[in-house]
């Protein structure tokens, strides 16, 4: 495992956060949510597509940059630092994982050229219920002559309101619960009996809920082999998770920052907060489970890099981590900011929202600490 | 004092019961809605008519105030009447009249502080709901450290000059009159506070609601420029408002523990256990399928019974006249604990249905929660923030000292 | 329920208090293990008998004094303020309780007045794994001619290495894990084929393993209806959780105090510890936890003399309450002590020691979450 | 500095190669036994006769401290040197010849701030093992605050009187002699500390064993009743011991951070999940049963990992030349928490056959874990609380301060 960044890497780093603080600052969130544009940003989408970061995972001979997950991180961790609304996840990091690792030679060729270049984006649908649960995928998917005939619905599918594509995980055999009968469907978002009922979140980011009704699709929009795209959803998920751990450990970083520099300015009793010790220790304390937690994600990311065998085990680790650690950290910054902490005007409480969606996403402490336990035979 | 002998309390209790069920209209005797609260004022719209009637002949009576003095307006009635009345009133289950700061905390404190003339002016008004008032306590500079407060007063000769801001003045927007902390001496700190009452529609007075993380909010930010206060208006003695304010704190917090709090989130939502069942599932014995959430929502209810148990404790030692001040002050933080465990269980519980906003696609007591939560967050820091109760435990309770 | 003692109560309570205090200090447990004694005190024990502790809950007529619940649990959390080993726990409640509960008249006659009296101590046996697990009884009772025959063992049976008499629970229908088919046997500790290995425990306070080898008990040693021993014995161990839920806080409020009184006493840079606000935050969070529990403890013990239907519910929340609040409470005391707290000549690794025991014994925490959940329909 | 280009360096390798081979007896080939460590000093009784003959080879090529000046009886190696040796004896599994507080610690100190008769008298001692040394450090009414030590040293013209008690002073009942701190001046803090060594048979020195709370240990009490020390047995200048102290504590909290731990429990005790799964029995699925202690274990069992990982990530980073102060500075406190936890767990998971004290009737395993339990409370006390070192990462990682 590597912890310390390339060249190439770090330079990458420094692009994303200077981008984030200058572009997708909380303000532009805030303008955004005002606006009504429930996520939705045409044009930061086209100024992320031409500094290639949709296209870190895609490999060079399909247009990307090939840069791997360690310097996708870096990026996620800058937008997390600013908890800015962008389809990185769904379209670089799960969407373009599903088809470098289950698409065949035609589907990749036309798709991931696309997604590099910001010109498509994608959302992977999995969950049907309210709590992850990527194993109980219910919608059928029946054969016919032609291909497939897709029944069923999903639930809060992240950029699912404003995405081009949709990969579809349906069944073609089994029940849910089990791995075996899954397969995963490419669906273009105007295809007839798709339904995309837009969503207002709480972390004004918005996702949408599908519903599916007989929605037929071509036997060539199959990706990966039929009844196993399990092998491939999940090493896919796991990208998800860990690109997800990365954000919320950045909107952690950011919110943390944020109380300390509080705690060094704001006075109450004549005495900076700050100096009160049960704040410090507290601070102190949010401190350690912050580096502990960097260091998870980062062993995460350059496990997918190193194609490492214990990816699944490092992306629950570095998910559950991080869920606990937003969790802990957004819900004390609002604490320690006392009264302006519940204003709407202050920042605090964007990051407390966006914290339980980042946490719910993907398997929230629970869902990973079981997966976890499962994993280390117990 | 016509009626005191028990028997006397006999006949008072039949002419009240008499009076009620000549006077309360009948749909005064029906649940309270929530858009039918009456908070009195000029602004008051009375959506409900009825409510109006019931507010007039309540006032006119001094039942919206039974125990104050009748000379001001006030019932005049002496506790044993008073819990008569209230009694009487719950029999038929009467809605309170009037929802009012005037007669939970102004008016209280101005019987105890205020001169001959304020009493006569403010107290009937109150006691008829004519007058709204808000409270000016909190600044930007000064939450848990009150008496940090720097709102200007200057003495300008024939009247007081008020240059500052307040924050979460709660209703500000919609009340009549403030009574307020201002700071009559920069050289000290609580000896340099005043206590002061003027009029919202004064010039430089403006008062903009606030937005919580929550949605909207009945809190107000309110600033005063060059505002221009007659003399008559101080209270109490010129620096000499910190007593004042601290008799108001109590009222105010002694309110909040008794578990008036926002974040809740109200009705038509189900306990954490149930939305677990229903949105995580259950094994084959009926168990929530994830023994971790389990786990944590059986700790929260478990601390919920014990929150619960001790406030039946509590009231049962003051019955037998044994100290309870040790309970009561662990139960503000205690409270603010549990509501905040529980809101967070909630949104937990519910998975992706707690991240809703608003609009479709989101059940409305999963959004109710997700508000809820939301505002839970203020429990522990309104009214005396937790880290004030613990260090009011820890000094007053338990006997630690300060640095020396 | 009733919170506030009557006279009797709170006399007999001031009585066990000034009782622990006076003749059960922490020293007469250091002297009992010093002195290689194991926890028993023979001495002792006619004290408290001659006091009537063992006659608290039996009635009148079996020439106890009947005082209930709420009175044994006075005793019980004197007992835990000293961390006092006595044979109270199971003889005065659980043993007592499985006798009142479902005895016949004759073992009533025979029984009661010898527990009441101290002439006799009882340990009822029921775990045989490590973990409190009541239904998990295999060990057998067949059916034969004269009686029955025993064999099985039982683990870490408290008192069982100076009981005069034990309770058994063993199987007579059904296997491990249903109530039904479990039987309550009288064996006396020299019965044929009973042997009892002492055991040196954490605590000091001693406990015994039994084994059982073709044990014969005659029928009228069967307590209870056979194959429903579960209906007296699930509410005597109820009994049993509440009043060690009391000696449990009992012990936690004396270490509480004890650590109060240090960070009073003690300085360092010039200053009482108890100056530190990271230090009193902690300790007003322990007061707050106490009083929480207090309550609880205080409606478990009046619900079974108030004859409540919800008194299990009641016994897993004091159990739970109380074995989350001393472990809290215990681990804090040596925290706070710094390194006198880690060495044998200072009290505070006793309570810890202790506090274990208490925790495990009758159900830990987990357990009676699990239950109280149970009980809650979830 | 013979050898030194990597071509030397090889040529150096060859002949520690050699001289191992020759000079290193069998068993010391093999795992160290605990038995079978070797402190030195004059009550060593070497209880493998190897084991002393491969002390004193070792201890004449100076190689117990590789790095130390050949004039005084050190190695004389530079740092790749030092490494090949390091790698040779690692090569073969060789055991360290020698445990001692005078390689670790006092050595070093004095290399640095004694005067040269200091170094000739003591060092080539401690390079052999002939002297034992043990450190006085601690007081009763000065753990947290070291600085705050009271044992009185007074100018006795001709010698220094000392009087007062140390604690925690390990293995003092079998040390040769003492490195000591003292109090020179009562009317400063910092500044009146000095630093004396001194014999532990002086009369008046008495050290008594302390029994833990989880049995013997090699701790002591240490009295010094009108002790007499020689003048020249000051170490550094009068009153300036607590710079030295300050080195002293640097190199003994980087050991105990790098995870030189008591509590771990040793040997044959298997993770927790392991005593969970035995003795609470597993699910149809093989989860263990109780889901509320398998979600606890397995957030121990992530904390430990990110642990390891960030243990890992610092050794890069400073590899790299990157700023690592900071995560070095949450090390100890957090390896204090995951021992605590997962002492705790392991007894938790044990039942009541973590309960066990001595004797029969608990697997030998399983009474380790439960003095490893008892012993790791310690962990978050012994070489800085973990209030202060969260205080340390407070003030000079996050840059908060104190009041003003």
């Amino acid at each position: 495992m590597s912890f310390v960044l390339s060249e190439d890497q770090q330079m990458l780093r420094d692009t994303a956060m200077a981008f984030a603080r200058d572009e997708m600052p909380v303000t532009h969130l805030r303008e955004l949510r005002d606006g009504g544009a429930n996520g939705v940003d045409a044009e930061m989408r086209g100024k992320l597509a031409e500094l290639g970061f949709f296209g870190v995972l895609v490999p060079e001979e399909h247009d990307g940059v090939g840069l791997g997950m360690v310097a996708m991180g870096q990026i996620m961790e800058a937008q997390g630092r600013t908890i800015a609304a962008t389809p990185l996840l769904q379209t670089a990091v799960i969407g373009a994982s599903v088809l470098i690792l289950g698409g065949s030679e035609a589907q990749k060729a036309e798709w991931l050229p696309k997604i590099a270049s910001g010109e498509v984006t994608v959302a992977v649908a999995v969950d049907e219920g309210t709590h992850h649960a990527p194993l109980n995928i219910a919608t059928e998917a029946e054969r016919n002559g032609q291909g497939y005939t897709l029944n069923g619905a999903k639930r809060y599918v992240t950029d699912g309101h404003h995405a081009d594509v949709f990969i579809i995980a349906a069944r073609t055999f089994g029940e849910a619960g089990q791995a075996h009968g899954i397969s995963l469907f490419l669906v273009p978002n105007d295809a007839t009996g798709l339904s995309v009922q837009a969503l207002n979140t709480v972390d004004s980011h918005g996702a949408a809920h599908l519903s599916l009704d007989d929605v037929a699709v071509s036997e060539d929009h199959v990706v990966g082999a039929v009844d196993a795209g399990w092998e491939v959803l999940e090493p896919a998920l796991d990208r998800g998770r860990i690109a997800l751990a990365a954000e919320a450990f950045g909107s952690a970083q950011a919110a943390f920052d944020m109380t300390l520099e509080y705690m060094q300015t704001r006075k109450q009793f004549g005495q900076l907060i700050g100096s009160f010790q049960s704040l410090q220790h507290r601070a102190a304390k949010m401190f350690t489970e912050l580096e502990l937690t960097r260091s998870c994600i980062a062993a995460a990311l350059s496990g997918v890099d190193e194609n490492r065998n214990d990816v699944a085990e490092l992306a629950s680790l570095a998910k559950a981590r991080a869920s606990d650690l937003i969790h802990l950290v957004s819900n004390e910054t609002v604490q320690f900011h006392g009264g302006i902490g519940m204003t709407d005007a202050h920042d605090s409480g964007l990051y407390m929202k966006r914290a339980r969606v980042q946490e719910a996403l993907l398997g929230g402490a629970s869902y990973h600490r079981d997966r976890y336990a499962k994993l280390n035979g117990f | 004092m016509a009626f005191d002998a028990p028997e006397d309390l006999d006949e008072f209790r039949t002419s009240v019961r008499d009076w009620l069920e000549e006077n309360c209209p009948p749909s005064m005797r029906t649940p309270m809605k929530d858009d039918e609260i009456v908070w009195g004022g000029k602004r008051e719209k009375f959506k409900n008519p009825e409510s109006k009637l019931w507010l007039e002949r309540m006032g006119d009576q001094g039942w919206t105030a039974p125990e104050w003095p009748a000379e001001y307006g006030g019932g005049g009635l002496n506790k044993a009447q008073a819990r008569v009345l209230q009694q009487e009133m719950r029999r038929i289950r009467a809605r309170p009249p009037l929802f009012s700061f005037g007669l939970w905390m102004f008016g209280p404190a101005l019987l105890e502080f205020g001169n001959e003339e304020q009493k006569k002016r403010f107290i009937p008004d109150i006691v008829k709901g004519k007058t709204r008032w808000c409270q000016g306590y909190s600044e930007p500079g000064a939450g848990s450290d009150l008496a940090g407060l720097q709102t200007k007063c200057e003495d300008k000769g024939d009247h007081w000059l008020i240059n500052g801001q307040k924050v979460w003045t709660s209703y500000a927007d919609q009340a009549d009159w403030i009574f307020c902390l201002v700071r009559t001496d920069k050289t000290v700190k609580h000896e340099g506070i005043s206590f002061l009452v003027f009029d919202m529609e004064t010039e430089g007075v403006e008062a903009r609601p606030i937005k919580l993380i929550s949605g909207s909010s009945p809190f107000c930010e309110t600033f005063f420029t060059d505002v221009k206060v007659p003399k008559d208006q101080l209270v109490g003695q010129l620096n000499a408002g910190w007593t004042i304010a601290k008799r108001l704190l109590q009222f105010e917090r002694s309110s909040i523990s008794a578990g008036g709090f926002g974040g809740t989130g109200g009705s038509g939502i189900l306990p954490p256990q149930e939305y677990a069942k229903q949105h995580v599932g259950v094994d084959e014995t009926g168990r929530v399928a994830d023994g971790d959430l389990r786990a944590r929502i059986t700790d929260h209810l478990m601390y919920a019974k014990a929150f619960g148990l001790t406030v039946q404790r509590s009231t049962e030692e003051a019955k037998a006249g044994q100290e309870v001040g040790h309970t009561a002050s662990i139960m503000k933080y205690a409270a603010a604990k549990m509501n905040q465990d529980k809101c967070e269980l909630l949104v937990e519980a519910l998975g992706t249905d707690g991240l809703g906003w608003d609009g479709d696609g989101f059940a409305e007591d999963a959004k109710k929660a997700t508000r809820g939560w939301l505002r839970s967050k203020g429990n522990s820091i309104e009214g005396g923030t937790s880290e004030i109760n613990l260090n009011v435990v820890a000094k007053r309770v338990l006997g630690l000292r300060e640095h020396q």
